[in-house]
């Protein structure tokens, strides 16, 4: 399910994300879309979004907080969780255990997905954001124990939940385990969504396999970001199977639109405005429902005292 | 999808005589093949006894082996072709299987079979994939790869479950859902993210049985389950060993190592704890005894539906909460 | 929505099942699907379905309810409830006051649909039986009020439900009356959803428009003769808006498996055994229903006994 | 299914000169070119008086033919192509619309729209019928005639609704569902019989409202309300006119007598007691005055909202049941 991994690998790399935050500010940086080069300060205002053609490069779990909350007003969870190597997995080049202190060294993470809960607009919510620095976002254990946790989270501080999902799929590299924390995250999807709260679903690029058949697509509102790759299998193991070229843009975003798989394309600029406006009407409606609430209780109330009158009419 | 009418069941079945085919086999062909040219070469009865520990060396020889499977091993035997599939287990186990079709909105996938039956007296909901018997019909099942239709139908059959208090049996063969265009057009994934969600809530016993290929995602669509056996044989995989080697490895001829690493034989995920029970299988695989690998599988699901009918549906589900919440591996950092 | 009776009418003249009734026995019918000639004994023998082909002739609402209940079991209700002519329609041809008292009197029926309940293998449900006779099945009022009310029996009696449609669709004489019999008789069925009862939905030929938009595909199982049309607009219309021909076979029983609509092909004769099959499994669902309660609530005693013994340990 | 942007809203609203267009509009048509000669031939104001008395007679005579209009004339006024569509009175009645898109499972439909909105303050779900404008935005709507996937969209966005407690207003406008082969393969019926169960049950207020065309199954699929209101020149039909005549009379140009016979204006339609409300219409149609006609709606929208919601959910959807099931003539012929 990690499959579409390789697809980005060489875009990771032209990208350029790295040597924005680790050089200096006079960088420049080529767009992997339309060639053009983009200055590193015009880069950053942007919000890495590309000038001339509206590429959106990748952001870090940080930057999308920082791009999304109120500034400030989130408080990370479970910061501290991660992997261990159940299986003892052992690849052609890699062990397992080592890669992932080679990947937290070189990142500075700990895990593919950062956890927590902030305000929008002053209103709280629970957060899940995918970084897909960290061995492709893919999905092991911890990252389905820490999105398990702050869906919980919401579920008990009784707050509306955003998952931005950036990931190639699940982590082979654990196995089942990584299979699993698709039901996990699921079911913890399911209790949220019979205790009647929000969950909105932000698909960033890529958003593939396991990730994709699982929390990604339960949304009861699903956003993603302009132009980026977001599938089941993958064009790669689609054009394996079918014996045929695809065309320009199958599993795209804007071919999930057109396919009926998800509600919204929002530009980046945007995005922080539209999740404002989606927890605003639920937050109307939280209010609204306590009005309508006292006035049935209010009408029950009257009717029961007016019965024994009325009766005796 | 042409309805035709498959074969009911597969060849060893109908009395076939049984073969070695399998790689790993070569020493018990070599030493079927010595006692059939003994049988040959001595019409009657030359030396009954060589004859009588010929074979049961071969017995033994088949045991040793079978007991100890590699997981590459157990791939071959969970794909072979003369597997059981879900209806040899369905027609054995249960009575009065009604298939039902289609998923109400756009097709009707034979990869993904479902429909009503008696088990001991009680009505329950059948899910399986279905792989097929022979060429012509495995195409048309294409190989138990299910399109979203098939895990849609399922969804359908899981509300129809949970409406009328019927248990979910699955029966799990696949080697995965389908990766093609129009899968990712009728949305795969949501269809699968979908059936995870309903199962999780279904306020009525599921049991999940791997019966062959536990294939990733297409899989687990229809297996989050109160319980999860795995036939002795089976395998279940986060990705298809091929794919993990073509990824990894960078080639997808190490699937064998793949396999290995991802330890996805029945007996690996069982010592994970994320597989409840195996279920035994004949010596040699399902397949040289469908009759009494279905009749393990029976007081297998016995055991368990009964087990699970103790508990009242709210605590069934937050059970079956608790079970997969559980599931994971990981350490605090500081 | 009643356009694809003209479809209809020919056939209907052709199958020559009035004649069966009115005519000695020794009269022969020709099937209009494979053109041979059908000796009168063995037409009824084969329930009217043709021993060449296949073809199943349709069946008035009395016929199938013989074909399928156990004998003597049926008991009708609501059978003078009768049609008004509540718009005073007038078409070119007719008053629709005239064609309500023509109809009757040569079908001696008196609406399209025949409702009650009746015992299938010793177990009983209800029962609304349509008859393409009278106005081609049309939905008006009588319609929606017999089926209405046969499906709040079920309800009340608490017993599984079969409908067996065939109808060409609403009634346009009765105009606005006959549509929101659609909404009517799919309230009524959502009822009895909710109440847990099972809904079985039995399509012969034709049923189209308005019914099968509304109570024909709300089945738990929908099941359908072979051959018969079953359509939303149904192949003429189709065909006048694409301006092309269709396939042969377009909206016929089979078309609909095939693009999972229903759920079941039965031939006439293995109808009745269908049925009770479906009807046992429910039947027997209720027993151990009653048992496992029985269980739960022994377990819940057992565990609220030995709560005090268990928190003194 | 190319996600491009149509024009807002209609050509009158954006203060192009009102034209008499319709064939029942002829004599306003002779008496409007009658003022345009005279305000040509006389540039300068040789007889105010005269023109004054022709213009209050437009007026008059406008009046009068449109509070007498006949059934076929509601038709043609119902269908006008300038006629305000959904989004019209969704972007002057509701605050901060956010359109959503897709059945997810197989497309979206641009013919059938929906979304949340903000109504007094109150989130609210809105469905609609989309025509659009002008030919290529009409063509790209399908005239306003859904597929499935558009009927399937507002099931979810209705289960939404549900969930969340949102009132549901749907916006009525269609000649009918498409009859197209793909909507039979995609099950335009079992789409909309799952609407009809659906809204019967839905827990929250539901408000439905012909907008223009009330056209037969297509229009009820998002119709099963609490309150069912219609336009003062809109029309609500079991089949299209068209449609009626070429069975009932043998020839579709009978639609002028088939609409009669039916009965499908507003005013006919309120007189059966099916439709709970008439809302006003601008002197001479919505489209004369798209911000009158709005103005009017929303008046009727808060008045139906705010009595809804004084009941709780379960007395709710019993009314709605009682409003349906009691909806039919006929009598007991003992
Ligand atoms: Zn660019
Ligand atoms: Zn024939």
């Amino acid at each position: 399910m990690e499959s579409v991994i390789e697809d980005f690998k060489k875009t990771v790399i032209s990208e350029g994300a790295r040597q924005l935050r680790t050089s200096p500010k006079n960088i420049v940086v080529k767009c992997p879309e339309c060639k053009e080069i983009i200055l590193g300060r015009e880069y950053r205002k942007s919000l890495k979004v590309c000038s001339h053609c509206q590429y959106h490069f990748r952001l870090t779990a940080r930057e999308r907080i920082e791009l999304l909350v109120d500034p400030l007003s989130f408080v990370e969870i479970d910061k501290d969780l991660v992997s261990v190597d159940p299986l003892g997995f052992v690849s052609q080049n890699q062990v397992y255990a080592e890669k992932l202190a080679q990947e937290q060294k070189k990142t500075g993470m700990k895990s593919a997905v950062v956890t927590g809960h902030a305000t929008i607009e002053g209103i709280p919510l629970a957060l899940g954001i995918m970084d897909f620095q960290f061995i492709g976002g893919s999905m092991g254990s911890v990252v389905g124990e820490k999105l398990t946790r702050v869906i919980e989270l919401a579920l008990h501080k009784h707050i509306p939940l955003l998952i931005a999902s950036a990931s190639g799929g699940a982590r082979m590299q654990e196995g089942l385990y990584s299979l699993m924390q698709m039901a996990k995250t699921s079911a913890a999807l399911a209790k949220l969504s019979e205790a009647g709260l929000p969950y909105f679903s932000l698909l960033t690029n890529p958003t593939a396999g396991g990730v994709t058949a699982s929390f990604s697509m339960l949304g009861d509102v699903i956003l993603a970001e302009p132009g980026g790759l977001i599938c089941f299998a993958g064009p790669r193991v689609i054009e394996q199977f079918m014996h045929e070229r695809l065309p320009e843009g199958t599993a795209s975003a804007e071919f999930l639109l057109e396919h009926g798989m998800i509600d919204l394309i929002v530009q980046r600029h945007a995005l922080r405005g539209k999740l404002a406006q989606l927890l605003l009407f639920h937050q109307a409606q939280s209010q609204s429902m306590v009005e309508t609430t006292i006035l049935h209780t209010q009408n029950t109330q009257k009717k029961r005292s007016q019965s024994p009158s009325s009766s005796a009419a | 999808m042409v309805s035709e009418q498959p074969k009911q069941s597969s060849q060893y079945a109908k009395g076939k005589a049984m073969e070695y085919d399998l790689e790993f086999e070569q020493p018990l062909r070599d030493l079927a093949k010595e006692i059939h040219i003994m049988q040959q070469e001595c019409g009657k009865l030359e030396n009954p006894t060589r004859m009588q520990e010929a074979k049961e060396e071969l017995h033994t020889l088949q045991q040793e082996i079978y007991a100890n499977l590699t997981t590459w091993q157990t791939v071959q035997v969970a794909r072979h072709k003369e597997r059981p599939r879900a209806t040899d287990y369905i027609h054995r186990i249960f009575e009065n299987f009604l298939e039902l079709h289609g998923d109400r909105s756009f097709g009707d996938d034979p990869a993904l079979i479902g429909g009503m039956a008696t088990f001991n007296n009680e009505t329950v909901i059948i899910l399986g994939h279905q792989k097929g018997y022979g060429a012509k019909d495995q195409q048309y099942r294409n190989f138990g790869m299910p399109h979203p239709e098939g895990y849609r139908k399922a969804y359908r059959l899981m509300q129809m479950a949970g409406k009328f208090h019927f248990p979910l049996i699955c029966l799990i063969d696949t080697p995965g859902a389908f990766p093609g265009l129009g899968d990712e057009e009728r949305g795969q994934a949501e269809a699968i993210a979908s059936n995870l969600a309903l199962m999780a809530r279904l306020p009525v016993p599921i049991i999940a049985v791997v019966i062959g290929e536990g294939g990733s995602g297409g899989a687990l669509g229809i297996s989050v389950a109160d319980r999860l056996l795995m036939l002795a044989h089976s395998v279940y995989t986060v990705a298809a060993p091929e794919a993990a080697a073509s990824i990894l490895w960078r080639d997808n001829a190490f699937a064998p190592q793949a396999a290995e690493a991802m330890r996805i034989s029945a007996s690996e995920v069982f010592a994970t704890g994320i597989v409840d029970d195996l279920v035994p299988e004949p010596v040699g695989g399902a397949h040289r005894n469908p009759v009494l690998a279905a009749s393990h599988l029976q007081i297998a699901l016995e055991e368990h539906l009964s087990s699970l009918k103790k508990y009242p549906p709210e605590q069934l589900v937050e059970k079956r909460y608790q079970k997969f919440r559980n599931i994971g591996c990981f350490e605090n950092s500081r």
